[in-house]
């Protein structure tokens, strides 16, 4: 209840700084030094190749990897020692990239698991249907039965529910066509005006990340190795990162 | 609970009664199951021990030495009776055994038995042809128990057909054999005979099994304990209301299994309510030294409480506790107890009154007919 | 093969003398202990003698356990059950045909031959490709209680719930008995020990750690577990023939599933791959028992219960993991191990005939459910070439590599080897054809050291014995310039679980050019390593396919790397083959440009 | 007929057995080999509830509070370190199966209690005699079936456990606390098996030890069924019907082993056993 008094008061986007971040899995150290700041209601894009810890820093950032060096905050507080569940209560909403979405249980259910009480559900429906109306349809719907970029949509959604101050999205324009890929950003332009909450969003697909972010990153081998102002003339500078 | 007041009373008398000998007392060991299959029948038997341990130190005990109780717990089978026999022959240096236990445990006994050339008096009935030097019955074989109940059921119920279910082990196959012979011999007819293994609960498909033969009168051999309290209940729980005697239920089991028990046969050289003096006096005496914690005395209490009597004539004869001399002695000397006149003067085995009854609806069992001097018939013909 | 002897004495010139003498150290111990226990019967009374006779029986099926479960992570109650047959097998034999010397030594035969042929039966349904530890563990429980309801459906032949008794017996006092069961818990403890210490015991640890590994190293994993549950089921057996000769008495309770996890409990507290832990802890805790339970039989068994869930969840290890902090933290505990020599050796020679191609593969698809990941892959690769597999993620490169490796996945089409169907092969056989794989995770033995590692890699070319350790490690050229550049020869004693990242992704590499493979696939070599580890590893795949004409394979990301040194990249986009062409093809084509900035699609 | 009704009757103490395990493996992918001792608990539950002269049907409801309860600690202090270690945790629990029962030994001696029948006598159904209770047992299991998959389908904490059971970390990743899913899990499980230990005293002795030879039937019926309760019910009709008519028709001995034996072999032939139908 505390925790509802204090975001009521504080400001709608959070603010995340990351100072000199390192973690990995068992012996492998992947994310090796990162320090990065999304501030209220800023989009940034965090880019790279494969491999080169943007998953992982997602990952840390929301508590599901341990910390093994730098600090996190967000809002000023370090987060440090935070389960994922924590996390999420102060306001962090999470798309994932792998595994996404259970499968075997419908739309309905997936969204729900997003909330923290079933009396949440019909107004935080309202507002998925404000961005997806197609959902309204399919919420008896198994979630693995819908089409590669529904499921994409239904993973942002569910991220939006908790009205999230601060969104980590993994890749949500892979593999989607055009015309999703648009849906996509708008719905991000949509929420950020609406709520302004900030997001820090991994992507590959370059185009879709310099539309919508303000600011982008490329991490290579689990550093930072460029970063810049999101425009046009930046497409070449990223794309050598990027590509052969 | 009251097993573990028992131990702890048998032990406080030991450490009472231990010290102030100028000689070392002659040790008595009891192995019995504790736990397993014959946990419910147990503590009376480790009742009656005491008494009897507690009767003869107050008269000044055996040859003037105190009598001791060591008691192993042998877990109703082999591997734990292996246990408590090398416990009680190696560790403990006991004199004698004397216990009430399964076959299994009584069999996988022997050898220590035989190897540690100590006395033993088994006081459990049991299937019968068990030989060994060292070893003597004072309780029932199905020579001596089966008989009363068959002709009952022919001559009373008017019983042709019998179906007998048994726990797959030394003594409920033995049991059935031999009922099964006697059956066939009267010109009666078996239409099933089932085992389950002792650690077997589930009778589930034998009790489908004995609807279905739908035969007059219904014959079990289990293990005593569990398994037979499994049987019972599941019976009466399918409804099955065939005369049936139960060869292995004795009064205190019978009792603490309640409503379930009522109307079940039973063949035994003791019930509760035998008439004699020496009877009277032994539940007189057993009411005293337990009070509201004793525990039913039965037909597997009361040998074990005469076999100490038994042991003590046979040592006073021998003059002392040599166990070539008390073997000896063994056979000659005999006991007026509860049961009556014992002596295991018949290859190793005794002549038994035995008593047909039926267990009433408060537990308590009816004698119905009694027979004199029953011969357990020839177990062990190369032993005298 | 002629044995090159130019050996790069690299290693532990110091170290030359230990081995002998840590070689006879375990021979020593146990002739003092076989000696000590040979007098023990003098000073022990008859209960201790009794008592510890069976003890000793006890310990010896703990070693047996503890090898199974210590060493090669099958957590077992099954041993009660060969244990029970054996001593079954005797007392029927002895009972049924009589116990002269003749009928004395077939009981004896029955006792390990019957529980190793049932090891066998056991080990064939606990052990397949793809079967789990868990499965194994499944199978070992329902064992005893399946032997246990055998037992009591015997009737008279096994006395069902009586056991059998009364059946003569070996002409020998409690001394006797004492010292033949101590004779055999020394004998089987030295085996062990020997054994266990062994290149091919490293071989069970091996399995332990990585199986998956072990069978891609060319290895049945499967089949020496299968050899071992048989042999220990034997020894089982032996030991059950003991025991039913000095007890005179067996019941199904020594079949049974309850006294499987007494043996199981006794190792664990004894400290589980230790042996000398397990042995030393039964003796003790049956030894104990006996001589407590009779007096505090639940408080025993309380305690006993209690400190083996504390064990378990607090000191894994077990006792024995004090005693051996204790001693490390003595000077004279921490002493290196025995640490092989590195030579070279000539490499085979190279690929046949470079016109066909090592690998073909045609119209592969594969799909999971409805979703499809692969479809319509045809590809060749000839001897020196180095494919590289590029594409973004969940293009189904991985899947493909599985496909490549396994012959058992379930896939459409044809993959050959050197013209050989791969159809329904498992890994192990597929690397015999002369393939090598490397995991995209490093995949070594973690509990290994560096030089065991390279010992299993070669464990399929020049075996492994099972009583002592070989004194050097012939690798070919290549092997030892991985290892060379990447510094790891000066390491071959530090165990793999202390490497760097870079250097178990190198150590595997190693390990798998070791194979002498003519066709090498490689799931991202280079991922999460630093820019100099790349080169090298780079430079090393540059020169076996260059100079020794070998295939390979490479699934990448990293497109600076793949440029470096790929002789051909294909790209796969969607399940499908997008691209295959040269360097120069790919790497300028529009195609790339597009999937990489994210444009492509459907 | 009679057949018929022991497969069902057969198949539902089964199920009532199983499913509390079945619960917890699902969900912490862990091996309660306490569950046994649980049952005994549940039984001894019904005991205290005699001794004390309550109605001998409350004993169901405390069982499986005093079972849940008991359940919380074990967890907090047992399962929790060893998630990481399965094979591990299948020995710790089974040692306290051990504790569990040595101490119940402590409190009431190792011999069989008897406990009043909680529904005595047959009743005719389709023309035959059956035993009141096995029907009375039927119906628990329906009824406990039901509740359990009311609970997994219609609450938030089935819905919580079962995005545990498919992905744990996506469900992590939600904000879902997967450490409290757990604890509660185990707790129910906890619960169910001792109301089996209750529902079992009419047709089993009680004793310390009662629970082991409940505990390997329904660990093998829960890894034939891989953690669906659905396929649990399957694997029990088709396993209890096989256990059935082996001991009607070949022995009653071969009967008790039909269910480890068939499971095993199952598993062999298909790993996710019941559960890909």
């Amino acid at each position: 209840m505390a925790e509802a008094a204090r975001r009521a008061e504080a400001p709608a986007g959070g603010d995340l700084a990351l100072d000199e971040v390192a973690s990995g899995y068992g012996a492998v150290s992947i994310v090796k030094g990162v320090s990065l700041r999304v501030r209220p209601g800023e989009i940034v894009a965090l880019l790279g190749k494969n491999g080169m810890g943007k998953t992982t820093l997602l990952k840390t950032i929301l508590g599901m990897v341990a910390l093994r060096g730098g600090a996190i905050s967000i809002d000023g507080a370090s987060t440090a020692g935070l389960a994922p569940a924590k996390l999420v209560a102060l306001g962090v909403g999470y798309a994932p990239q792998e595994q996404p979405l259970f499968q075997d249980l419908t739309v309905r259910d997936n969204l729900r698991l997003a909330l923290s009480s079933d009396r949440l559900l019909p107004e935080a429906l309202e507002r998925a249907f404000g961005h997806f109306p197609f959902l309204k349809d399919r919420l008896s719907q198994r979630a693995g039965t819908l089409s590669g970029g529904e499921q994409k949509m239904l993973i942002l959604t569910r991220a939006l529910m908790l009205k999230p101050r601060l969104l980590l999205i993994d890749e949500i324009s892979e593999g989607l066509q055009p015309s999703v890929v648009d849906r996509i950003a708008n719905a991000l332009a949509e929420e950020r005006a609406a709520s302004g909450a900030s997001m820090l969003i991994v992507e590959q697909n370059l185009d879709f990340a310099l539309r919508v972010s303000d600011r982008w990153a490329v991490l290579k081998l689990g550093e930072i190795d460029d970063e810049g102002v999101a425009e046009a003339e930046a497409r070449d500078r990223v794309l050598r990162h990027l590509s052969v | 609970m009251s097993k573990r007041h028992l131990i702890g009373a048998a032990a406080a008398l030991v450490l009472a009664v231990s010290p102030a000998r100028a000689e070392d007392p002659i040790v008595i060991g009891v192995p019995v199951g504790l736990s397993g299959a014959n946990s419910v029948v147990a503590p009376s038997v480790v009742q009656s021990a005491e008494l009897a341990v507690e009767e003869i130190n107050a008269k000044g005990g055996v040859l003037g030495r105190q009598l001791k109780l060591e008691v192993a717990d042998d877990a109703s089978g082999a591997a734990g009776a292996q246990k408590a026999f090398d416990s009680l022959i190696y560790q403990k240096k006991v004199d004698v055994l004397i216990s009430m236990e399964t076959s299994a445990a009584r069999n996988a006994g022997l050898p220590a038995v035989t190897k540690g050339r100590t006395p033993y008096i088994y006081t459990s009935f049991y299937e019968g042809r068990s030989c060994n030097k060292n070893l003597f019955v004072n309780a029932w074989v199905p020579e001596q128990q089966v008989p009363p109940v068959v002709d009952a059921f022919a001559k009373e119920k008017g019983a042709k057909t019998y179906f007998l279910i048994g726990s797959d082990y030394a003594f409920g196959r033995g049991m059935l054999a031999f009922t099964r012979q006697y059956i066939e011999k009267t010109g009666g007819k078996i239409v099933g005979e089932e085992y389950l293994p002792m650690d077997g609960s589930d009778w589930t498909a034998i009790i489908s099994k004995l609807k279905e033969a739908k035969p007059d009168a219904l014959i079990t051999s289990t293990a005593g304990g569990a398994p037979n309290v499994t049987l019972t209940k599941q019976l009466r729980g399918a409804g099955v209301s065939l005369p049936y005697a139960n060869l292995a239920v004795d009064e205190g089991t019978a009792k603490s299994m309640g409503a379930d028990a009522e109307g079940i046969y039973l063949s035994a050289s003791y019930v509760t309510g035998v008439d004699s003096a020496e009877n009277k006096a032994f539940l007189a005496a057993m009411e005293k030294k337990f009070g509201a914690g004793l525990k039913t005395p039965n037909d597997l209490s009361v040998p074990q409480y005469e076999a100490i009597y038994l042991y003590k004539a046979a040592v006073e004869k021998a003059g002392g506790t040599e166990t070539a001399k008390v073997l000896e002695a063994l056979p000659t000397v005999s006991f007026i107890g509860p049961r009556g006149t014992i002596s295991m003067n018949k290859q190793h085995h005794a002549p038994l009154t035995m008593y047909l009854g039926q267990v009433q609806g408060d537990g308590s069992v009816k004698v119905i007919s009694a027979f004199k001097d029953v011969d357990p018939g020839e177990q062990c013909p190369k032993l005298k | 093969m002629p044995e090159d002897a130019s050996a790069i004495g690299l290693s532990g010139s110091a170290e030359r003398g230990r081995p002998r003498l840590s070689r006879a150290a375990p021979f020593v111990v146990a002739a003092l202990a076989a000696a000590a226990l040979w007098a023990a019967p003098l000073v022990l009374d008859a209960f201790a003698v009794n008592v510890l006779t069976r003890s000793m029986i006890y310990a010896t099926l703990a070693v047996t356990v503890d090898l199974l479960w210590g060493f090669t992570g099958i957590l077992t109650f099954g041993q009660a059950a060969f244990f029970g047959v054996g001593a079954y097998a005797t007392a029927m034999a002895l009972s049924y045909l009589g116990a002269t010397p003749e009928w004395m030594a077939v009981a004896l035969a029955l006792a390990v031959v019957a529980p190793a042929a049932l090891g066998l039966a056991v080990g064939w349904l606990s052990f397949y490709h793809r079967s789990t530890a868990l499965y194994a563990s499944v199978i070992s429980l329902v064992l005893p209680i399946v032997v246990t309801q055998l037992i009591y459906s015997g009737g008279e032949w096994t006395g069902s719930s009586s056991g059998l008794v009364g059946f003569e017996v070996l002409p020998l006092e409690l001394e006797g008995f004492f010292r033949l069961s101590a004779f055999a818990l020394v004998a089987a403890t030295l085996a062990a020990w020997v054994f266990v210490r062994s290149d091919a015991g490293r071989a069970l640890v091996a399995v332990r750690d990585n199986d998956a590994r072990c069978a891609y190293l060319g290895l049945s994993p499967k089949r020496l577990q299968i050899a071992l549950t048989a042999a220990l089921a034997g020894v089982a057996g032996l030991a059950g023939f003991i025991f039913a000769n000095a007890s005179s008495v067996v019941a199904p309770e020594n079949a049974g599933f309850l006294f499987g996890t007494e043996l199981v409990i006794w190792v664990a507290l004894g400290g589980r791959g230790t042996l000398l832990g397990p042995v030393l802890g039964t003796v003790a805790i049956d030894y104990l028992a006996a001589n407590l339970s009779g007096d505090l039989p639940f408080l025993w068994q309380l305690l006993l219960g209690a400190t083996f869930v504390a064990v378990i969840i607090l000191l894994p290890g077990g006792l024995a993991e004090i005693a051996r902090r204790v001693w490390s933290a003595l000077p004279i505990g921490r002493s290196a191990g025995f640490t092989p020599r590195l030579v070279a050796r000539s490499s085979r020679p190279a690929a046949d005939g470079a016109g066909a191609p090592l690998l073909t593969i045609e119209g592969l698809a594969k799909s999971y459910g409805s979703l499809t990941v692969l479809e319509n892959i045809d590809l060749e690769v000839r001897a020196g070439e180095l494919v590289s597999l590029v594409g973004p993620n969940g293009a189904g490169k991985t899947t493909l590599m599985r496909c490549l490796s396994d012959g058992t996945e379930p896939f459409k089409g044809a993959v050959s080897i050197g013209g050989v169907s791969t159809a329904g092969l498992t890994p192990n056989r597929i690397v015999a054809l002369g393939v090598g794989r490397k995991f995209q995770v490093a995949s070594v033995f973690e509990s290994l050291t560096v030089a065991d590692c390279l010992l299993l890699a070669r464990a399929s070319h020049d075996g492994l014995s099972p009583i002592g350790r070989a004194e050097t490690i012939g690798l070919p050229q290549a092997a030892l310039n991985v290892l060379r550049m990447t510094g790891l020869d000066r390491m071959l004693a530090e165990p793999a679980r202390l490497l760097s990242h870079g250097q178990k992704q190198a150590l595997e590499l190693a390990m798998v050019v070791a194979l002498e493979p003519r066709l090498i696939l490689l799931d991202e070599p280079t991922a999460g390593l630093t820019k100099a580890e790349r080169t090298t590893i780079g430079a090393a795949l540059k020169a076996l396919t260059g100079e020794l004409g070998v295939a390979a394979v490479l699934v990448e990301h990293d497109l600076d790397f793949v440029r470096e040194i790929s002789s051909r990249i294909v790209v796969l986009h969607q399940g499908r083959l997008a691209l295959d062409g040269t360097v120069e093809e790919v790497v300028g084509s529009e195609l790339v440009r597009t999937i990489y900035s994210g444009a492509a699609h459907g | 007929m009679l057949l018929i009704l022991d497969v069902l009757t057969t198949a539902a103490i089964l199920f009532v057995t199983s499913i509390g395990l079945l619960a917890i493996f699902g969900v912490l992918k862990i091996i309660n080999f306490a569950h046994g001792a649980w049952i005994t608990i549940g039984a001894y539950c019904a005991v205290v509830a005699a001794k004390l002269g309550l109605n001998p049907w409350a004993a169901a409801p405390l069982a499986f509070v005093v079972g849940a309860a008991l359940g919380g600690l074990a967890e907090l202090f047992i399962i929790r370190p060893l998630y990481r270690r399965p094979l591990d945790a299948i020995l710790a629990t089974w040692g306290l199966g051990i504790v569990i029962g040595q101490l119940i030994t402590l409190g009431f001696g190792r011999d069989v209690q008897f406990t009043p029948n909680l529904l005595p006598g047959a009743v005719q159904l389709l023309g035959v005699d059956y035993s009141a209770y096995r029907l009375v047992a039927l119906g628990a299991a329906l009824v406990i079936g039901a509740a359990f998959a009311f609970t997994i389908e219609g609450t938030r904490l089935g819905l919580s456990a079962r995005a545990v059971i498919m992905n744990e970390a996506l469900a992590r990743g939600l904000g879902i606390d997967t450490a409290r899913v757990r604890f509660v899990t185990f707790m129910i499980g906890a619960g169910l098996a001792s109301l089996a230990g209750v529902l079992l005293t009419p047709l089993a002795s009680v004793d310390p030890n009662m629970g082991v030879g409940w505990l390997i039937g329904a660990f093998m019926l829960v890894m034939v069924s891989n953690a669906s309760f659905l396929a649990l019910a399957a694997a029990c009709l088709v396993f209890g019907a096989a256990q059935v008519l082996i001991s009607a028709f070949v022995s009653p001995i071969f009967g008790s082993i039909a269910i480890a034996v068939l499971a095993a072999v199952t598993l062999r032939i298909s790993p996710k056993g019941f559960s890909r139908a």
